[in-house]
Formats: structure tokens, C-alpha cells, sequence
């Protein structure tokens, strides 16, 4: 078999591009053998970097620093393999989901496509100016995503979301400017060496510069004010796609910059994302227990589950299992919330109503969807088996051999806070439902796709060992 | 102070000035400009930077044509977007000059 | 208040900012001394264009991908149907002036196009001379805004994507992606050039043509 | 001090002026305006920095396209803030 690593990469901006040719809301089935193709190479990468340790690619045949090379170690094949894991049933759904909906879905197929490859290609870059080209793909198909066939507020949240990540991305592009002034590189493999001695000012001006570009990206609180209009907002496979992959894809590049070459840069401020992580944790978790509307709750959710990710970083110079949390968390929450916005999609379907207090009743008519939501629901909890208690109890393992105490509580809290905007959704489902609705038959594929998507996050719990092997190798680097 | 330094500190500048207009409020057409000229800045500094010992540097040249490309589509993006929005901030701003 | 803030923050950074590019020691030989060593090697005689199109290429594959991207987002906030009807009298000394202009800028854009291999110039040069003399031949009337893109549009923009996609999995046989063998990389360069040349031009004139109301108000 | 350097000098200088000017513009359409002669600066600015391919990108790119569409932009908005037909 030939190199799945290009493939991951050119393929899904073939079926994209070939999605727009053949025209306006044309390209579901090609997106789908896509993605299921890419899911394939993606498992065959795992295994080859299982088996053979991380792996270097020089595109175009030159090599760093004159060429652009690709480098894919455990976590960037776990991204890789997240990502089309994920995208598949989401689109599967959006297949459903648009099957009737005219003017938003003309353009999902070829913008899925984009956002997959400028995933797919971020994951792997490992090249500064590069990557910046990546993040802007990404973003520019999130924003168009989000106002795809939009009313005034659906646009206004896409506007609002546009200036934040062209600002992070301006951000990020300074850095590389001054990285490259500072160090005449752009090639990660080479900057590793150069920044681990004395570096001078304009090196620590451009860490700060990009971290913060892609805490902006990422909606670390305070800079998530965009996420919850913009997540809350689109057509539900949209929010499901940027809620489970998109901001993973700028924080996998802060987690990758920051263990790697930032990290003698940046010893003396891991407090810092820790602190603002806490703050997303409590301040997103009541946003979401005090909203009206269903998305908009899921949203606030974001918000907080973001937060757990950036809990570890202090801890991460000590301790091996603060990797493991993160990534356990970003696994589980990447499914679970893919499954949650998918569940959610459906009640709205089905009850065309889209608060909190129109849930009343959906333990009947949707036991599947209701199921999955609560499936979804208790990996965000971190209650056990799922994988989000996984996570939550690594990372309370670290904290406690750091003797972190806050962290510990603030894990706990979040927990409890969870329990209650779950929990307050859950029973409103029970409760009977006003008689006089029209029954809507709930799309099957729709069920099915958040479904799975759920189990997954709770079985991730048990299964999670291969994961941690998977991803050991990146410590040692 | 050679050409390159000296264009990279204007640079410097220009960027922080946009970004400052990006990120206060005001009308979105107003916003999108500030947006190209802190793009412009971050370019200036990239090219600048590398050529601040004289000599020309084509890498970081290559790069700014892939930045201009990449500012002009966000810009078309986000016009698109202010355009279908109706620009609330283009209605306040027009009435003193009509 | 939020004025303010910012303005005090914009000060502190460019302070800060300034004092570290002043405090930046002086530069190493960098990369030009490794583009010079294999230009030989890269088909073409101009630097730029060897740093775009064949050592840095991937980069620009995915820069086209930004613009379509851009563009798919502008179609779809776009409303469905826009009627473009053509629109109210222009100068004629507009009209005459786009007329002479128009063939004169396509030249320009070929020049370019061609010239790009030895010296300044080159597939985005040329796309956005030819894409500048759309957006004239547009202001004076003698094209109308796009409405929606139809079938000879839509293989127009994504055509030069497609061949530098092709052109880079063709390459996967003889090592890696988008490795030109030396021999044959001036002229793979010249067909990915002259596709992204059509491509862009669509692409750069799609942005505004999609965009533009003029002429489309009765 | 070379002609080189003056002339620099007086770019950087006009660079930054126009930019705030841009910026800190009463109207959209003097900012328009204004943003379009600060992205003819910058074209002379790349060709000062001996990158004829920026400077010719930067002025139909820079200047040129995007300038259309901010142009554009601004009358279509216009008309709309101005209750048209």
C-alpha cells in the first residue's frame, strides 16, 4: 500500500473541490466515501507510526529549512484519526439534515471538505508559516460554515467570529514573522535547538503573540465571547463540526508548540492557561445551567469543557499522565459533543422548538435521541465508565501528586456544574408534553449518527489503554 | 539603521494600530480596513526583518505574496458578510456626510 | 473606557514590540545562500517564483485553497436568486476607455505570466491583472455581475486547484508530493502556472463580480 | 545620510500617517479612500525593499482589488442607509 500521509491531506481538497463542480448542494455521497476513505488511511497511519515510531516528510522533496516538511508523531495521527472518526457520522447526519433544507446546505459539502483538509493539513505541518496557512483555511471555512444561508443574527455571529480568528491569525502571523527574523527558520525540527538556549526578546514577544492567537482561536475564556453566538447559531451538523473538531484543531497546535519548541520559553507562565481554564470551567458551566435555549446551552458547555484542557498545562512539564488527561479530553469531549449537537438537532426537528422548556416530552417521542443525549451527558460529568471521567480522574491524579488542591476542587465543581445543566434538560424531557403537536417523524440516520456518537464517548472509558500507547512516544521527543 | 529595520518597525506599527482597530468596536467596513493594515504591518515586519542586514531574502517575499492573497479573500469574506448584514454601522456613520 | 484600554494596550505593545526588534542581534546568513545553491535545480531563474512554486509550493496549493474557500463562503451568504439585469447608463468615456484597456491588460496578464520564470511576475500577478480588467470591463458596463456560478464558472475556478492537485499526486510515483524531478520542473511549473493563472483570475474577479449589486437594481 | 535613507525615511514617515489617518477617518469613505493611497505606499515600500513581485502584487491586489470592493461596498451600503428605491 502507498503512503496514506499525502492522501489525508489531498484527498479531502479533491472531493471538495469536485463537490463545488458538480454544483450547489451536490457532493453528500462523494463527502461520505471521502471521509470514510480518510478514515481507513488514517487507521493504516496509526499502525505505521505505532509500528515504525513518529514519521518525517519532506514535501516537495527538499527538506527543511527550504522546504516544508510534515511530522506525525502519536498525537498527531490520534488528531488525525479523531477527526475523520468524528466528521463521518456528523456528515452522514448533514446528508439528512440538509436533505430538505434549501439555502444553507448549497455550500456544506465543499466547505466540509476544506475544513477537513486544512484540519487534516494542520495536524501534520511542521512548518511555521505553514501552519499559519492552515489556520487560516480552517477558520475561513468555519466562518462561512456558521453564516451559510443565515438570518441577521446567524450573519452577525459569523461577522463577530471572522474578526476574532483573522485577529488570532494576525496575531499568530507576527509571531512567525519574528520568529523567522529572530531565528532565519521557520521549520519546527530547527527551531527546537535555536530556541532552547538564550533567545532574545522579540522570541518571547512572538510566543506571546501566538499563544494568545490561538487562546483566541481555541475561545479560552476571556477571549470565548464569540464561541456561544457563533456555535449556538449555525445549522446543527455546523455546530456539531465546530464544537467536537475546530477549536481542537487551534489548541492541538498550542499543546504542540507548547511541549515542544515554547517549552523552555514558556516554564514560568503554564500557571497562566490553568487559571483562565478554571475561570471557562466556572463562568461557562452557569452560562449554560442559566440559558433558554437548548444550542446556546450545548455552546456555554464548550465554553467549559475547554476549559479542562487547559487545566493540565502546569502540570504537564511533571507529570506523564497530564498528557493522557488532555488528551482523553479532548477525545471525549470531541464525541461527546459531536454527539450531543447532533441529539439536539433532532429534538429540534422534531418538536421545532428550540428552548430548554420545549424539551417537555421528549422521553417518549425520542427515547434514542434522549438516550444519546444522556450518554453524551455523562462523559461531560465525567461520571465513570465514560471517557470523560477518564480524563477528569487523571488529571485529578496529577494535581494531587503536584499537590495542585484548586485544580482538584475546581475539576469537582465543574462536575456538579455539569450535573445540574445536564440534569435540567433530562427532566425537563419527562415531563408530559402539551397534547395538541403534530408528530414529526424523526430522521432515522439522524438518531443513529448521534447515537454512536455517544457510545463511543462513554466506551472511550474502557478502551482508553490504546489510546495512552498510542500517544507515549510523544513524552520521549 | 538599515531599510529592512527600518520598514520593519514601521511595520511594527501598522500592525498594532490595525489590531487596535480590529479589535474596538465600530462599524464593520471600518473594522475590515484596520484588518488590512494590521496585516500589512505583520508582512512588513516578516520581509523587513529578514532583509534588516541588507541582501534580499526571496523565502519571506514568497511568503507576503501568500499573505496578500490570503488578506484579500478574508477581506471579500467579510464584506460579503457586512454587505448581507445591512451594516448597521455604515447607516450611523453615512447620515453626517449626506 | 474600552477606548481607552485599548489605545493604552496598543502602547505598552508597540513599546514593547519596537524595543525587541531594536534588541535583535545581527541576522545570520539565513536561507538565500540554500536558494541560490538550488536554483539549478528548479526549474525556473527567478528566486520568488522557484521559493512559490517549487520549494515552498505546497504552501501556495493551499493559498488557492484559502481563495476558494473565501469564495464558497461568499456564495453561500449569498441570496439564491439574484436577478442581474443590466444596469443605468455609464460615462461613455468610461465605456471607450475599458475597451482599450481590456486587451491591453489580457497582454499585460500573459506578459506576466510568461515572464514570471526569470523575473518578477507570475500566475498571481497575471490573475490579478486580468481579474483588475474584469472589475473595469464591470464598472463600465460591458460585464455584468455574476449571479450564480454556473457549469463553465465552477470548471473555470476549480480547474487550476485540480491540475496542481494532479500535478502534486502524479509526483507521489518519483518520491514525495509535489516533487518536481529537475529535468521537468520548468515545464510543470509552466502548467501549473498557466492553470492557476485562469483559476485565480475567475477566482480574484469572482470576489468581487459575486459580490457587486451594480447592475443588478432595475 | 544617502538620498536612499531620506527617501525612506519620508515613506515611513507618510506610511504611518496615512495609516492613521485611515484608521482615525471621520467617514467610511474617507477611510476607503485613504486606505487605497496607503496601499500605493506600500507597494513603494516593498519596492523599496527590493521586492518588485510584493510591490506589483500590493498594488493590484492590495490596492487595486481590494480597494474595488471596499468602493463598492460603500455605495451599495450607502444607497441602502439612504433608503434607496
Amino acid at each position: 500500500m502507498t503512503d496514506p500521509l499525502p492522501w489525508l491531506v489531498v484527498l479531502p481538497l479533491a472531493w471538495a473541490s469536485v463537490a463545488f463542480l458538480l454544483g450547489p448542494g451536490r457532493g453528500a455521497v462523494l463527502a461520505a466515501f471521502g471521509v470514510a476513505l480518510q478514515c481507513a488511511l488514517a487507521f493504516e497511519l496509526a499502525a505505521r507510526v505505532q509500528a515504525a515510531g513518529a514519521l518525517r516528510y519532506a514535501v516537495g522533496g527538499w527538506g527543511s529549512p527550504l522546504g516544508i516538511d510534515w511530522y506525525v508523531d502519536g498525537l498527531a495521527v490520534l488528531m488525525l484519526g479523531l477527526t475523520q472518526v468524528v466528521a463521518l457520522p456528523l456528515l452522514l447526519y448533514a446528508r439528512s439534515y440538509f436533505g430538505h433544507a434549501g439555502a444553507a446546505g448549497r455550500y456544506f459539502w465543499p466547505l466540509a471538505g476544506f475544513l477537513i483538509g486544512g484540519m487534516n493539513a494542520l495536524f501534520v505541518s511542521a512548518d511555521l508559516f505553514n501552519l499559519y496557512v492552515t489556520l487560516e483555511i480552517v477558520g475561513l471555512a468555519a466562518v462561512g460554515l456558521v453564516a451559510a444561508g443565515g438570518g441577521a443574527a446567524q450573519l452577525a455571529a459569523a461577522l463577530r467570529y471572522l474578526f476574532a480568528t483573522l485577529l488570532g491569525s494576525g496575531a499568530f502571523l507576527l509571531g512567525v514573522a519574528l520568529i523567522y527574523g529572530a531565528c532565519g527558520t521557520v521549520s519546527i525540527e530547527l527551531l527546537g535547538p535555536l530556541l532552547a538556549g538564550e533567545a532574545p526578546r522579540a522570541v518571547y514577544v512572538a510566543v506571546v503573540l501566538m499563544s494568545v492567537g490561538l487562546f483566541l482561536k481555541t475561545a479560552l475564556f476571556p477571549f470565548h465571547y464569540w464561541l456561544p453566538p457563533a456555535h449556538g447559531g449555525a445549522a446543527v451538523p455546523v455546530s456539531a463540526l465546530l464544537s467536537a473538531l475546530v477549536i481542537k484543531a487551534s489548541f492541538y497546535l498550542l499543546l504542540r508548540l507548547w511541549l515542544d519548541i515554547f517549552a523552555p520559553l514558556v516554564q514560568p507562565l503554564a500557571w497562566l492557561p490553568a487559571v483562565l481554564g478554571s475561570a471557562a470551567i466556572l463562568w461557562g458551566s452557569w452560562q449554560a445551567v442559566r440559558a433558554e435555549h437548548l444550542k446556546l446551552l450545548v455552546a456555554w458547555s464548550t465554553v467549559a469543557q475547554i476549559g479542562y484542557l487547559f487545566l493540565a498545562f502546569p502540570l504537564l512539564a511533571t507529570q506523564a499522565a497530564a498528557l493522557d488527561a488532555v488528551v482523553f479530553q479532548t477525545v471525549s469531549h470531541a464525541l461527546a459533543k459531536a454527539a450531543m449537537f447532533a441529539a439536539t438537532g433532532v429534538v429540534i426537528h422534531v418538536t421545532g422548538n428550540d428552548t430548554v422548556a420545549g424539551v417537555a416530552g421528549v422521553a417518549q417521542r425520542l427515547p434514542l435521541t434522549l438516550f444519546a443525549f444522556a450518554l453524551a451527558g455523562v462523559t461531560l460529568m465525567g461520571l465513570p465508565p465514560s471517557g470523560g471521567f477518564l480524563a477528569k480522574w487523571l488529571l485529578i491524579d496529577a494535581a494531587l501528586a503536584e499537590g495542585a488542591w484548586p485544580l482538584v476542587l475546581v475539576v469537582l465543581l465543574g462536575g456538579l456544574l455539569a450535573a445540574w445543566y445536564v440534569f435540567r434538560v433530562l427532566r425537563q424531557a419527562f415531563l408530559l408534553a402539551p397534547p395538541t403537536e403534530v408528530a414529526v417523524r424523526a430522521p432515522r440516520l439522524m438518531e443513529w449518527s448521534a447515537l454512536l456518537l455517544a457510545a463511543a464517548s462513554v466506551a472511550l472509558g474502557v478502551r482508553g489503554i490504546e489510546l495512552a500507547r498510542l500517544i507515549a512516544p510523544v513524552g520521549a521527543s | 539603521m538599515s531599510t529592512g529595520m527600518l520598514f520593519a518597525l514601521v511595520g511594527a506599527l501598522l500592525f498594532t494600530m490595525g489590531a487596535a482597530g480590529v479589535a474596538l468596536p465600530g462599524a464593520p467596513l471600518r473594522r475590515i480596513v484596520a484588518f488590512n493594515v494590521m496585516g500589512s504591518g505583520a508582512l512588513l515586519v516578516l520581509v523587513g526583518l529578514a532583509q534588516r542586514g541588507g541582501g534580499v531574502d526571496p523565502v519571506p517575499q514568497a511568503m507576503v505574496l501568500t499573505g496578500i492573497v490570503v488578506a484579500v479573500a478574508a477581506t471579500a469574506l467579510a464584506l460579503a458578510l457586512a454587505r448581507r448584514l445591512g451594516a448597521p454601522g455604515a447607516r450611523a456613520a453615512s447620515g453626517d456626510d449626506d | 473606557m474600552r477606548r481607552g484600554a485599548v489605545g493604552v494596550a496598543a502602547l505598552l505593545f508597540a513599546g514593547v514590540l519596537i524595543g525587541a526588534l531594536l534588541g535583535l542581534p545581527a541576522p545570520g546568513a539565513g536561507l538565500p545562500p540554500l536558494v541560490t545553491a538550488q536554483m539549478g535545480n528548479s526549474g525556473v531563474t527567478h528566486p520568488v517564483t522557484a521559493v512559490l512554486l517549487n520549494f515552498r509550493g505546497y504552501d501556495t496549493l493551499l493559498e488557492v485553497a484559502v481563495l476558494l474557500v473565501a469564495l464558497l463562503g461568499l456564495l453561500a451568504v449569498q441570496r439564491s436568486e439574484r436577478a442581474v439585469a443590466p444596469g443605468a447608463a455609464v460615462e461613455p468615456v468610461l465605456q471607450t476607455l475599458a475597451r482599450r484597456a481590456a486587451p491591453l491588460m489580457v497582454v499585460v496578464g500573459v506578459y506576466l505570466l510568461w515572464a514570471g520564470a526569470s523575473r518578477p511576475g507570475g500566475a498571481f500577478q497575471a490573475a490579478a491583472v486580468l481579474a483588475a480588467g474584469a472589475v473595469l470591463a464591470h464598472l463600465a458596463r460591458l460585464l455584468p455581475a455574476w449571479s450564480a456560478p454556473r457549469a463553465w464558472l465552477r470548471t473555470g475556478i476549480t480547474g487550476g486547484f485540480l491540475v496542481f492537485l494532479a500535478v502534486a499526486v502524479a509526483l507521489l510515483g518519483g518520491g514525495a508530493l509535489l516533487q518536481y524531478p529537475p529535468a521537468h520542473a520548468g515545464l510543470l511549473i509552466l502548467l501549473i502556472e498557466a492553470g492557476l493563472t485562469v483559476s485565480l483570475a475567475l477566482l480574484l474577479a469572482g470576489l468581487f463580480l459575486f459580490l457587486s449589486e451594480e447592475g443588478t437594481r432595475r | 545620510m544617502t538620498v536612499g535613507l531620506v527617501f525612506d525615511l519620508l515613506l515611513a514617515g507618510t506610511l504611518l500617517w496615512s495609516a492613521w489617518r485611515t484608521l482615525a477617518a471621520p467617514t467610511p469613505e474617507r477611510a476607503v479612500i485613504l486606505f487605497i493611497v496607503f496601499g500605493l505606499l506600500m507597494a513603494l515600500a516593498w519596492a523599496r525593499l527590493s521586492a518588485p513581485d510584493i510591490a506589483l502584487a500590493e498594488a493590484a491586489i492590495g490596492a487595486g482589488l481590494t480597494g474595488a470592493l471596499l468602493l463598492d461596498a460603500l455605495g451599495t451600503l450607502r444607497r441602502r442607509a439612504g433608503g434607496g428605491p
